[in-house]
């Protein structure tokens, strides 16, 4: 299969969706002729036109607000905030709002809304552009949130996306888009939201991670082979809802556990599976299990300190590593 | 008429008897703006509402059965006993729904016009909200997005003088909110919410403008809230003479003696329509009461479509 | 001990700290006259005037970014947000401002600011009127979030949130204002954040919950008492940082662990206590641990669906006894 | 105007050599604005900043070396490397800070406002934002507060004719950014910011303004970003003859050519200016590549104060 980019295969699903059903339009800042903060939008406008992309002010609140208002009359916006950092403003429309409608109004409303955002760190873009806020949103009934880490979930996740009748969080991370891989052309399949992937396979240790991480867990598990450690690497693909069937099935088999989360250690979905796992199987783990997070603080643009706060193949490595003793 | 009153009454009612838990917001003395807006709406419009929004809810054609059943939290509800007061809507009559959150419904608003443009459907877009609302920041984000894009809806601020117990004049600096307007470039206008004729002008126009195409409005509609903000509200922070003087610019009364004066309206046609509508609110009363509670097996149905 | 309501205590903390220190101000909707939608500031205006008890539009993101702005020039302000469900408002300048100025700008900079907020059910408000959103916060590095559920700890902590030097969220259960307790009088001392209270010693089972669950945890303590199950209750009182020593002092003596949160289940706090507790006491523990949430939905407005849908008492009681095995 | 050009040579160099990590946006072409608003400021009063906030630093008396050090991430940068170029402040000398957040100073500016007024201390506050930045909520919030409790605050818009890709023109409705403080009720200024005599004197008559408590005033300031947004934009959005028809009117030149006509600076002292401002930007660059990086073991310090 030919190889694309990871953004090259974001487009590659939006321009199929929106060609496949006019309600599905791009909405967002400078997402036209700039083509998005990260290109993936580039060249829609000239095909598609300004009523299938709308370029905005810088009003984040107002613009997901008004994509929600607009998804209730059958639009299937797709909002693109520049960075996930910016999340923090639109936070009320997405949880007072969209989160809701179905639930409260039952049949005659539903929201499809995709909400697209580039998270993380790794660039020394500083403290307001690199955070990862996925946790807030897995919190709220309602929403669901995808984080693909390869070119092929990207445009598969994607197409499940924008055919999905409720509001997603679609969290892209920047250090994603120029990596490459296989992805299937024109009119290929949705992937399911809600399932997980096992990237690798493996019988000692299971290291759980998305987005950018399950790059990082599978580099890890290669390290990890050459020690002789085999670990199986779960990429999560979807925060909410959790797989957990998947990941409990894998946790019985290897007794061990990792997770790797880029949030800050304190109430990360690192947290909220790790604490699954803890009241499912118990019995079956042969010993605690090991988170490798960022620490409870900012992230500084200062490459040398990024890189010390980030988690990283070293890292995931080390605590899969001390779990099966070989430290 | 029959809606001011159905729904003045039923408002009144709830809120003196406290039958219901939870809070509501009524709006009495601001009838004029819900009638006067939604009369001038078609098949094929929509509107968007407030926490205080079972006026407009009645005025665009809801059925007081099913909203006194949601205040009472049943299943036979608007929202099946899951949104109370403040979060009910009915898509099929173009309401798209009360909100809890000052402000909230603004930019939803602005965005089905955005959709309602995109298909040339022609159809437009009435959006309430208050006079405290247009100090919130979607606010502005909304109407300047309209503005850009010429959107079909019409802003319907209702300025009642107090936002809870903040009045508007405390919470601006300028004589009317219709000149917030301004700062978009499209036609701001104040009129007198208390007189229903004048309210329905002026939708005329700012219809007549958005279904053209030609963009939104924003109407400031200057009424009163009389009574408190909530249930349990003490208006400490205004006076009874203040009341009392509002009292005589009641727009129900004002409306019975124009038609009367028109020769539209007998007393006895006005006696007929008040006992009808004593009956309706009475009618839905015991509609609520007797309608079964919602099945708490029920609670984790519907979260996702 | 004189006893006094809640509401009465917060007011009294106010009042004391605005006399102590005039930096002290507050800032907030309906505030002044109207004494805010709970009657906490209640009397406040006409004893520090307008100056000190500023009442604001409906803004607020603005009057939450304005008290930080302020808060940088030494003022010390205490901002009301009148329900949690609105703190989806003001996200940004609390997490990507207030948070982060002292890790940034070092010394020079600080934020004492509070942010006080009724959050939570029970009072059939409805779904926007609900929320419990303290996970986001205590998911922000450089935020403080405390949750007390008496009085007396309402009042020394509200002391020690106001003189704190970083943004503390106050988090004030709607169910607690009216409950009354002892506290202590004028000149009392505030209470240390990040130190939780056991508020009822047992050998059986830890029983963990804050704010208004803090209270039917005791009341399911008492239950459990009748069925000869003797369970210690811990409240948190603070939410971030977490006192995980109290935590796993308590579970490594009884062995058994419930933890209540009224957040819904996925991503709440009650996760990050129980993946902590995971990680460090793995062996100590005689079984899996329980929590005690909302499920994955919204908070309904009616009170049968409502009450369906909160921990309770009965809730906490069950969970624990099926622990300890009496089920 | 040694400021000035320190300011525009120190940016193009960082920009164009790319030799600092992350991201930056150069403010060339707009430097009369930063130097004419602050230097109509007195000790006690103080600045908020942007994402485009080296130039308001320097402006104001931040010192090169560490803006630059912080930049390249260094200990001795001013957030010692924590920040970046949109996280960095200097309150001794009355900056309060850039900020990656479009909009985001606004209301930080007016509740430092707040504070000077609460304290009778007479300082007031200089808000810096771009054209974009008045589509937020926040400014909409920030500045009807502002005006209801007259602070001391003076809103500068930097209309550099783009928010990135977007032409002022597409995001709003209006002719000109300063009609927005209709809205709020307090005087909107248009003005040329390329001209730094002009920006003074307006800045000369906020301020009197502000002082004497008599609340804020919107400066729009209208000049032309000439660099592209952040590093790494191809300006695919605009014309290359509108950049040159800009160059023309590039604030530096025009500066310097008034001064000299007005006698107040010779040719050779000119270059001697340019000459001793390159060696500054070289000494800040040296002094960059020469500080230690950040200790990776004080990752966690410094969260709580
Ligand atoms: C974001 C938000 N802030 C505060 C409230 C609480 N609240 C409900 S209604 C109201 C007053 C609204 O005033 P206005 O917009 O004038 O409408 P009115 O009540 O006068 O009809 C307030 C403060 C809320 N529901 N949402
Ligand atoms: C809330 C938010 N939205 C978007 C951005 C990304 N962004 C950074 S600067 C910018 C353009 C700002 O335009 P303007 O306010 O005119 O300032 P200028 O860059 O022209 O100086 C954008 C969109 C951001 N930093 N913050
Ligand atoms: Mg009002
Ligand atoms: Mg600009």
């Amino acid at each position: 299969m030919r190889e694309i980019s990871y953004s090259d295969a974001l487009r590659e699903a939006l321009q199929e969706e929106m060609s496949r059903d006019s309600e599905v339009l791009l909405i967002g800042e400078d997402i036209g002729t700039y083509g998005g903060a990260f290109g993936v939008t580039r060249g829609l406008l000239d095909r598609f036109g300004p009523d299938r992309v709308v370029e905005t002010p810088i009003s984040e609140g107002g613009f997901v607000g008004m994509a929600v208002g607009a998804s209730l009359l059958g639009a299937r916006p797709v909002v693109e905030i520049m960075f996930m950092d910016f999340m923090t403003l639109v936070v009320d429309p997405l949880v007072n709002q969209a989160a809701k409608l179905h639930y409260v109004y039952g049949e005659q409303a539903a929201c499809p809304l995709v909400v697209r955002t580039p998270s993380g760190g790794g660039r020394s873009y500083g403290p307001t552009h690199s955070q990862v806020f996925e946790a807030w949103f897995a919190h709220t009934p309602g929403l669901k949130v995808v984080a693909p880490s390869t070119p092929a979930d990207a445009k598969g996740l994607m197409k499940a996306a924008i055919r999905d009748n409720n509001p997603v969080l679609f969290v892209e991370h920047k250090m994603l888009y120029p990596t490459r891989g296989p992805v299937p052309g024109r009119g290929s399949r949705p992937i399911p939201i809600g399932k997980a992937r096992i990237a690798r396979r493996g019988t000692d240790v299971t290291i759980i991670a998305w987005s950018w991480l399950a790059l990082e867990a599978e580099a890890a598990a290669d390290a990890l082979a050459v020690d002789g450690i085999d670990a199986e690497v779960i990429d999560m693909r979807t925060l909410s809802p959790l797989d957990m069937e998947t990941v409990i099935e894998s946790v019985q088999r290897t007794g061990r556990l990792v997770i790797a989360d880029e949030a800050p250690r304190s109430g990360g979905v690192s947290a909220d599976i790790g604490v699954r796992v803890f009241e499912q199987v118990f019995d079956y783990l042969d010993g605690p299990i090991r988170r490798v997070t960022t620490p409870d603080v900012p992230v500084p643009a200062s490459p040398v300190l990024e890189q010390a706060a980030l988690p990283n193949r070293e890292r995931i490595a080390a605590a899969a590593a001390e779990l099966c003793g070989a430290y | 008429m029959l809606v001011i009153r159905l729904f003045e009454e039923k408002v009144e009612d709830l809120f003196t008897r406290g039958l219901v838990k939870g809070t509501a917001h009524p709006a009495i003395g601001q009838e004029a703006i819900a009638v006067g807006i939604c009369s001038k709406l078609r098949k094929g419009d929509y509107v968007t509402s407030t926490h205080r929004g079972h006026g407009h809810f009645i005025a665009q054609g809801g059925d007081p059965n099913r909203i006194m059943a949601e205040l009472f939290g049943k299943e036979t509800g608007y929202s099946r006993g899951r949104g109370g007061s403040q979060v009910m809507a009915d898509f099929s009559i173009g309401f798209l729904g009360a909100n809890g959150i000052t402000g909230g419904s603004i930019a939803l608003a602005s965005g089905a016009a955005l959709a309602l443009k995109n298909k040339a459907k022609r159809g437009i877009v009435a959006c309430f909200f208050g006079d405290g609302a247009t100090n919130q920041g979607s606010f502005h984000e909304a109407l300047n997005m309209a503005a850009i894009w010429s959107l079909p809806v019409v802003y319907v601020c209702e300025n009642n003088m107090y936002a809870m117990s903040m009045r508007a004049t405390d919470s601006v600096s300028i004589e009317s909110l219709a000149t917030r307007a301004d700062a978009y470039g499209f036609p701001g206008v104040s009129i007198d919410g208390n007189d229903l004729t004048a309210v329905q002008d002026a939708m005329h126009t700012a219809c007549k403008r958005a279904r053209a195409g030609d963009g939104p409005t924003l109407l400031e509609c200057c009424t009163y809230r009389m009574s408190g903000h909530s249930r349990g509200d003490q208006r400490a922070y205004r006076s009874r003479a203040e009341e009392t003087a509002w009292k005589k610019r009641d727009p129900i009364r004002a409306t019975r003696k124009q038609l009367i004066a028109d020769g539209e309206l007998t007393a006895e046609q006005d006696r007929e329509i008040r006992r009808e509508v004593r009956a309706a609110v009475s009618t839905a009363i015991t509609f609520a009461k007797r309608s079964p509670e919602p099945d708490p097996a029920t609670l984790n149905d519907g979260v996702f479509a």
